[in-house]
């Protein structure tokens, strides 16, 4: 028998980026890394929802005699090069890290969903012309992708969101394309005609709940890498502008002071990496316990 | 002021540098110069006609004088003997009127021709050492002109033979004490001595051949990255060091930090009164007034940077010091101003209002041309007005593009700005003149433009220094239509054995490499 | 002289997530030099583990504790990895289960076998290739310096159980263990490969054989153990074994083999009584079914072709399937026994023919037109689980294939009642079917298939992936609805026995086409087709002669 | 029919510019509808009056009608002219072609770095041998790929370069100073590639060839290298694409913490500064490398993998 070649490159068993290989996780079980996952991943909503809990103070108050102070009692990770407390930024910053993640995240995981399930579903014309376009799409570099619709629409969290959510999108679709194809070519699905069921509830009742269940867990992980994307974008200069304190534009911002300030830069680092770790180390332990009520 | 010397002890011939700049210039070619930070290749292989002393006075260059005609409407210079380019071309009238006849080519450099040349009639050889330019109207900036990058001389040979004249390159030549051997776009240019040189300006240290062998500069945009270089000793000299990085730079013994204050207009926010707020004196005033600029810079350059209090840069002659405490920082003052302008109320936000509007100025700044850390300095003064006055100053950082747009819509009410010219005039007459090409506040004042425009066609120096200062004081004090902030300066780091670390006079920004050696 | 293998008390755990598995509980064996051995036992009873553990294989988290354990006379106990790399291949050669995915897919042939030669250092680098030759040439691989230079991917089962016993005799070893060496293969091949181990045996090298059937082992073994979670029950010289089994497990397995003189009696152990012999003293009776009018067809299909590309899968197959009826369908693998089911399920179009079903043309019309009637034909696949909404429980599962108008309360109820149908309690109705054995998964699949009581049921393997005994359990139940619905079947096995025991008529597929069909009793025993004839002759029967029949080369 | 494995791959190239041209396109009428004019880029920071305008619109030729632009662009670029810059006043090609040589030198470097670590981490971790030691590495790979690139790169530039003087710290010059933004770039790549790795490593390990290998008394490295590790690389084959986009993404980053020249440093300042045909020639190149990229690691995976060869 002869395999053809496109089963094997299809893209749908493209890794993605951050997806976690499934056996990795499988065999780890340690809950200690777990909880502190989720309890870091609470304390980020907080601080996204109701960050004068965390920090009462206003993230944007310069206090120009009291510039690139040290950590300290008063500061607790000092100050930046406007005098603006670190950790009040750090903290308010969660917010807009978050919203642009989750709205990223949604535009691409709903779109993707749509049109993976339009391409698996439909007939091959417009399975091939998806496929083609989310193919141009990844053409191009993420970050890249991002840059040239900055360029066009203009640095802001807006053209940021709206980036990061068409550049990883075609990765969605890919993936709900595949498992669409596949939980239609399953045994379960094709033999349920012999139910009597007609087409569209063959679909709505089988097809559909089986293609959806696995989204969650890839919106999760999803969601760190938009955030990661987010900060390189940031970094760069294309997203938030001054004085918000998104951690991207805040790492960007306090790189010049890094020989004389590293707090400024290194603390919204750590954030940053500690969201993308939370929600991987989550999204993975999700993704395992789905893979085994798969199994 | 090079205090540099004694450290480096006597000048000596011989050795290689590095420097590391900024700034890769878009082009090599000094017709086409647009960039400050370049400035200081461009003297390593171009010479210009005249050129500035330190107290800001013309003197010759490679022409040895020049004659006004006393109805100011032509300039006959001559020409130095024995000059020649570097592909062996002597220079002479026919080369001059080659160059500037060039510069009027439609198409080549229009920026020039619709400016600075823009009252030039016609160049004329005399003979080959003298040459003669007529003018439509009176233009004392024709000088300027021939002192400025684009006024330099350009081998005749090669403006007709370079593969790509606009960019420039290796075979532009001009007549300079360096030959450009090397360019490896965004990494470095290498220069080479040019051992046939002997016409140094008499603003220059010494005369003959430069002292070193070669230089290389290298392209560290990265202020961080070209300071790490500096003290792990991987380049010997660094321009534009920002004020946070001075101290690791003055914490080093085998290091030194030189800075010098650029000529031209100081940087300076102007107000756009075409409408609302700004429209009203008592709004300008009251936002200057709402800034305490000297808390303001200290914060952002700690002690580095020095307060204007003009539109012109202090260190020019035609600066007027009376300006000095004359206003700013009194946020009292500032509410009192609004209070009566109608914009007591207060929003939630704690922004002022009337009439349901808050009160928003949009200041809108272009990202690539952003430099000195201007984008973090808006973020203070943004800061300041919301803390003392409740203005609420939003800033866009945006491509040139858009900037551009927002300008030409209107669409903006503070815009900054500071020109590097070597006279503020001419930096004025674009900035402030009802028919400037960059008005950004759209002023329409016969005074001023009757200011201007005598500024211009007076060439004696006192008379001259007199309109500029009835401007001033025009402009800063009685209309406000500027909030002047600070003198732009240039740094240079420099390892301690390095000699002859120099400043171009009155330009202000590093001088070549011709007077720089390497000690012990 | 001391025996090649002895073990005494061994006993392997595993240590696993959800607690200590005890694999091998305790079991002593024994394999004389020239000796063939058999283990025989159901699915999980610690056969494969056994045999990995001889090699020191025995696999991550396990442990092994053994009051000896001697191989060609060394106590391989406190081997070091170092050591056992020096067992394996030169003292024990093993053959793996699993004997189509047990070569490395991207190396050839050649490379495998070689690899031995080459880690034992038996024969220098140049002469590494004609020695692979010459092994291939010993396992009878045609062509075999051809075959050296394929991938493992173009060769068939056959050909490649036997590269693969290739590589494990290349180091000469003195004992060869072969788990499972047949199982995923064809009658016909099963046969030759057994001969072929017969040879080896026949050559001086011991065997240790591992098999789940036991009329496999029959044919070549000197003694059989039978093995039961991790202990041996029962072993014996193979004759004695099979005529006069002394423990109950043995004589289940012996009962539960459906053949022909099983036909119309039960197959269960429940059902059967053993004879003071051992022997199957009476069976219970299957219930009596309604009489087959052989003239009320249900199903007919004339001139049935199917094609992929230019390979046909099905040519020109007629034939027809009466009320009440179970029509057989045998072949070799990939004679397109599982094509045709689908073309007669309705799920797969057929390029040529015609299908009617009940009277109303089945192929070639609109799936709308097809719609009334689908409940009335239904299908049980050889994996139940993968025709099962992962999402389902066992109770959405069999309410799916109920009449959508019946109400909620009476849905829960009908389940109830058809597990009990199935013999299936309603404890299970929430549990989830991959939590459920084999056999149960199977009785679920088929209580969802009689739910809409359809004439007729294609059945694609059912049992083949089952156990003996369970298979038994399976087959007695299929008999049972037969006989109460009077459901006609069409039952797809390559298990003749299978057939022989439980079908009316039987049709006999190669290569696509039908060579021969007709009452089971005829056909198979008096085979006109030259196929029929060498499907026949290849199984292999234990309880015909009484006695294990030698194999001999 | 099956179609044989050349015909696939010649398929694929169609379909792969089929891509190129919808990539092209789709860049271009982004940058049509892109709001700014086109003459306020070239006009800069520079002087501005309308004779400077009407000579920038008549010599880009810019008042032509967008379908005309748009098809002489298609056609340049079938051609490989790739247009002017607006910036910086000279054709695309050549201020690519200059900057093409850095970039390749870093990602070169990086993705070999990163692949070779990725497989030694790998394989010393697959299995279960060394728990520890895998517990500790797939930590490691996590916080790799979970922190941004430019924080590793900024944080071992200060560190190791300014602090230590370690390294060299700009621009393109020798292998010093590569050392750097090509660990930089090659860390997060090591990161995924290794969990991917290990993975087929593992599911490889699992498989009864493995078993029959081990059986033969063959060592555990040469079960590793000889057999498992070819299983495991097909996957990561497919990555190829990725990997790609990761090296270009991380070069604009890289190059911008490092200073050091290159593509991503042409494409960050033609982003910033609306140089539109710069913009549009990365684009379109970077769309042709994927594309490229992507019909070798199909051929590698034909090569690699018999069983996709035709029998
Ligand atoms: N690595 C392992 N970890 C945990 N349990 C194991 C492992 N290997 C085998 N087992 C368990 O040991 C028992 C015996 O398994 P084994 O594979 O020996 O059965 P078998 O008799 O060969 O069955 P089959 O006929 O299905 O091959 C089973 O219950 C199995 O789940
Ligand atoms: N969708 C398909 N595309 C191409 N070839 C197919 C397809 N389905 C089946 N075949 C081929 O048709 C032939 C018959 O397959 P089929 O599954 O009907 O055989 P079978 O008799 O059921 O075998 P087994 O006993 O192994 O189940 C095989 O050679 C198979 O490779
Ligand atoms: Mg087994
Ligand atoms: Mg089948």
């Amino acid at each position: 028998m002869t395999v053809t070649l496109a089963p094997a490159t299809t893209e749908a068993h493209t890794p993605h980026p951050s997806t976690p290989p499934a056996s990795t996780a499988r065999r780890r079980r340690w809950r200690p890394g777990l909880l502190a996952a989720g309890a870091y991943l609470i304390l980020l909503v907080v601080a996204a929802v109701w960050p004068a809990v965390l920090a009462p103070g206003d993230p944007l108050a310069a206090d120009p005699l009291g510039v690139l102070e040290a950590p300290s009692a008063a500061h607790w990770l000092g100050t930046d090069h406007l005098g603006r407390d670190v950790w009040t930024r750090v903290v308010h910053g969660a917010g807009h890290s978050l919203t642009i993640g989750v709205a990223a995240t949604a535009i691409a995981v709903t779109g993707g969903v749509l049109l993976g399930l339009l391409a698996g579903l439909t007939h091959r014309l417009a399975d091939e012309t998806l496929s083609r376009a989310f193919d141009a799409i990844s053409a191009f570099p993420i970050l890249l992708l991002a840059l040239l619709f900055i360029a066009v629409a203009g640095p802001g969290t807006v053209s940021l969101i709206i980036a990061i959510g068409v550049a990883t999108l075609p990765h969605h679709a890919r993936v709900v394309r595949g498992q669409t194809l596949l939980v239609r070519r399953a045994a379960y699905v094709e033999e349920a005609v012999t139910f009597g069921l007609s087409r569209p509830r063959l679909v709505a009742r089988h097809v559909l709940p089986n293609v959806i269940g696995p989204v969650p867990v890839l919106a999760v992980i999803g969601l760190g890498e938009a955030i990661m994307i987010a900060a390189g974008l940031s970094f760069l200069g294309m997203g938030p502008q001054p004085p918000s304190p998104e951690w991207g534009a805040m790492l960007s911002e306090g790189r010049n002071y890094l020989q004389v300030a590293w707090w400024i830069t290194v603390l919204p680092g750590v954030a940053v990496t500690a969201t993308v770790v939370a929600l991987t180390v989550v999204g993975r332990h999700w993704q395992t316990r789905f893979d085994g009520r798969q199994r | 002021a090079a205090p540099a010397a004694e450290a480096a002890g006597e000048p000596r011939s011989g050795g290689a540098l590095t420097w590391a700049v900024e700034t890769e210039p878009i082009t090599l070619n000094p017709h086409q110069y647009a960039q400050a930070k370049a400035r200081l290749l461009v003297w390593n292989t171009f010479e210009s006609l005249l050129t500035y002393d330190k107290q800001g006075k013309l003197v010759p260059w490679l022409a040895t004088g020049w004659q006004a005609a006393p109805d100011g409407l032509s300039y006959t210079l001559t020409l130095r003997d024995g000059v020649t380019f570097t592909d062996g071309t002597p220079l002479d009238a026919t080369a001059v009127k080659t160059n500037i006849d060039k510069l009027r080519e439609p198409g080549y450099a229009p920026g020039v021709a619709a400016v600075q040349l823009r009252n030039l009639k016609a160049v004329e050889v005399v003979d080959p050492r003298t040459v003669r330019l007529s003018l439509t109207t009176p233009d004392v900036l024709i000088l300027d002109f021939l002192a400025s990058p684009q006024g330099a001389q350009v081998s005749p040979k090669s403006l007709r033979e370079a593969k790509n004249l606009k960019a420039g390159g290796v075979d532009v030549v001009g007549t300079g004490p360096f030959v450009l051997d090397r360019y490896v776009p965004g990494q470095e240019l290498h220069y080479r001595r040019n051992p046939g040189y002997d016409w140094a300006p008499p603003t220059a240290a010494h005369n003959g051949p430069a002292h070193l062998d070669e230089i290389t500069y290298r392209f560290l945009k990265e202020s961080a990255v070209r300071v790490g270089a500096l003290t792990s000793r991987q380049v010997q000299l660094v321009e534009g060091v920002p004020a946070t990085d001075q101290p690791l730079v003055t914490a080093n013994r085998t290091l030194r930090l030189t800075r010098e204050l650029n000529s031209g207009s100081a940087y300076s926010y102007y107000f756009n009164t075409s409408h609302a707020p700004f429209d009203d004196l008592r709004v300008r005033q009251a936002f200057r007034e709402a800034v305490d600029v000297d808390t303001v810079l200290r914060s952002v350059y700690r002690d580095t940077a020095t307060r204007a209090w003009s539109v012109i840069s202090p260190s020019s002659p035609l600066y007027d010091k009376s300006l000095e405490g004359g206003y700013g920082g009194d946020a009292a003052k500032a509410n009192a101003l609004l209070d009566q302008a109608g914009w007591a109320a207060r929003d939630a936000d704690g922004f002022r209002v009337r009439d349901g509007r808050r009160l928003t100025v949009r200041l809108v700044q272009a990202a690539p041309y952003v430099r000195d850390r201007r984008d973090v300095l808006a973020q203070a003064v943004q800061a300041a007005v919301k803390q003392s006055a409740g203005i609420d100053l939003k800033i866009a950082l945006v491509d040139q593009g858009t900037a551009t747009q927002a300008f030409e819509r209107n669409a903006y009410e503070v815009f900054d700005n500071s020109r590097a010219d070597t006279d503020a005039g001419a930096a004025l007459n674009l900035l402030l003149h009802s028919k400037g090409g960059i008005n950004r506040t759209r002023a329409n004042d016969p005074r001023i433009d009757q200011l201007l425009e005598s500024g211009q066609g007076t060439a004696e120096e006192t008379k001259r220094a007199g309109i500029y200062a009835q401007l001033q004081q025009r402009v800063v004090a009685e209309q406000a239509l500027v909030l002047p902030l600070y003198a732009p300066a240039d740094q240079i780091a420099a390892s301690t054995s390095v000699g002859g670390v120099r400043f171009e006079p009155t330009a202000g920004v590093p001088a070549s490499a011709y007077d720089l050696w390497i000690g012990r | 002289m001391a025996p090649l293998l002895a073990v005494e008390d061994l006993h392997v755990d595993f240590d696993t997530p959800t607690g200590r598995v005890a694999a091998v509980r305790g079991i002593s064996l024994t394999v004389e030099r020239g000796e063939c051995v058999a283990i025989v036992g159901e699915s999980g009873s610690g056969k494969s583990v056994t045999a990995r553990t001889l090699v020191g294989l025995a696999g991550p988290g396990a442990s092994v504790r053994a009051a000896r354990l001697d191989l060609a006379g060394q106590d391989v106990r406190g081997h070091r990895p170092r050591d056992w790399r020096r067992v394996r291949g030169r003292l024990a050669g093993l053959v793996l289960q699993d004997a189509l995915v047990s070569l490395d897919p991207l190396r050839t042939v050649g490379a495998e076998i070689g690899e031995v030669l080459a880690t034992h250092g038996i024969v220098g680098r140049r002469e590494r290739a004609g020695r692979v030759t010459h092994l291939l040439d010993e396992v009878h691989l045609p062509e075999p310096e051809r075959r050296a230079r394929q991938y493992p991917h173009q060769l068939s089962g056959g050909l490649r159980q036997r590269a693969l016993i290739a590589s494990a005799i290349a180091g000469e070893p003195a004992l060869l263990i072969a788990d499972e060496p047949t199982t995923a293969l064809d009658v016909t091949v099963q046969a030759q490969i057994l001969r072929l181990l017969a040879e080896r045996r026949a050559a001086g090298v011991s065997l240790l054989l591992i098999s789940h059937d036991l009329a496999v082992v029959a044919q070549v073994a000197d003694r059989v153990l039978v093995m039961r979670d991790g202990r041996i029950v029962e072993h014996g010289p193979t004759a004695r074994l099979l005529r006069s089994p002394a423990h109950p497990y043995t004589r289940q397995l012996l009962a539960a083999v459906p053949s022909a003189s099983s036909r119309g009696h039960r197959l269960a152990a429940s059902a059967v009584a053993v004879g003071r012999d051992g022997g199957v003293a009476r069976r219970e009776a299957l219930p009596a079914r309604p009489e087959v009018r052989p003239n009320d067809t249900l199903l007919d299909a004339a001139g049935l072709t199917r094609r992929y590309g230019d390979h046909t899968v099905v040519r020109d197959v007629s034939f027809s399937i009466a009320r009440g009826e179970t029509l057989g369908l045998v072949g070799e693998s990939g004679s397109g026994k599982s094509t045709l089911a689908r073309i007669v399920a309705g799920l797969l179009a057929a390029d040529t023919g015609a299908v009617t079903f009940e009277n109303a043309q089945w192929s070639g019309v609109p799936e709308r037109v097809r719609r009334p009637l689908r409940r009335r034909l239904q299908l049980i696949s050889q994996d139940p689980l993968s025709s099962f909404d992962p999402r389902y429980r066992v109770a959405q599962v069999v309410g799916e294939n109920l009449d959508p108008d019946v109400g909620r309360g009476d849905r829960r109820d009908q389940v109830v009642d058809l597990l009990r149908r199935v013999g299936l309690g309603p404890d299970l109705l929430d549990r989830h079917p991959r939590r459920l054995s084999g056999g149960q998964r199977q009785r679920v699949a088929i209580a969802r298939a009689i739910a809409p009581r359809p004439s007729l049921i294609v059945c694609d393997e059912p049992v083949s992936a089952l156990d003996v005994s369970v298979q038994a359990q399976v087959l007695d139940l299929l008999a049972d609805l037969r006989a109460t619905d009077g459901t006609a079947l069409l039952f797809i096995s390559h298990d003749l026995g299978v057939v022989h025991h439980l079908s009316d008529r039987v049709l006999v597929m190669h290569d696509g086409a039908v060579v021969e069909q007709g009452p089971v009793g005829d056909v198979f025993t008096y085979p006109r087709h030259d196929h029929t004839r060498s499907l026949l002759d290849a199984l292999p029967t234990l309880v015909t002669a009484g006695r294990p029949q030698e194999v001999r080369p | 029919m099956f179609s044989s494995p050349l015909r696939a791959a010649a398929r694929r190239l169609a379909a792969g510019l089929v891509v190129l041209w919808a990539a092209a396109t789709a860049a271009y009428l982004a940058l049509l509808v892109a709001p700014g004019d086109t003459v306020d880029t070239i006009v800069g920071d520079g002087a501005d009056t309308p004779q400077i305008r009407a000579e920038i619109i008549a010599e880009w030729s810019l008042d032509r009608p967008a379908v005309v632009q748009y098809l002489d662009y298609l056609r340049r670029l079938a051609g490989g002219d790739l247009g002017r810059s607006y910036l910086l006043q000279r054709p695309v090609v050549e201020v690519i072609g200059e900057q093409l040589a850095p970039t390749l030198t870093l990602a070169l470097a990086a993705a070999g770095l990163g692949v070779l670590l990725a497989v030694v981490l790998a394989v010393a971790t697959a299995g279960n041998r060394r728990p520890w030691l895998r517990r500790a590495s797939s930590g490691a790979e996590l916080l790799l790929v979970s922190t941004p690139p430019f924080l590793i790169g900024i944080v071992l530039l200060s560190v190791l370069s300014f602090r230590f003087g370690l390294f060299p710290v700009s621009g393109d010059r020798g292998v010093g100073a590569l050392v750097l933004p090509a660990v930089t770039l090659a860390l997060p790549i090591a990161g995924l590639l290794a969990q991917v790795l290990r993975d087929g490593l593992d599911r490889a390990l699992d498989e009864p060839f493995v078993l029959t290998a081990r059986s033969r008394g063959v060592r555990e490295r040469t079960v590793l290298l000889r057999h498992a590790l070819r299983h495991a690389l097909l996957p990561a084959v497919t990555l190829a694409g990725w990997l790609f986009g990761i090296l270009l993404g991380g070069a604009v980053i890289v190059e911008q913490v490092f200073g050091r020249p290159g593509l991503g440093q042409v494409t960050l300042t033609a982003v910033t500064g609306k140089d539109m045909p710069v913009v549009l020639a990365v684009v379109t190149l970077s769309a042709a490398v994927y594309v490229a990229v992507n019909t070798i690691a199909d051929l590698t995976y034909l090569l690699v993998d018999p069983r996709l060869r035709r029998s």
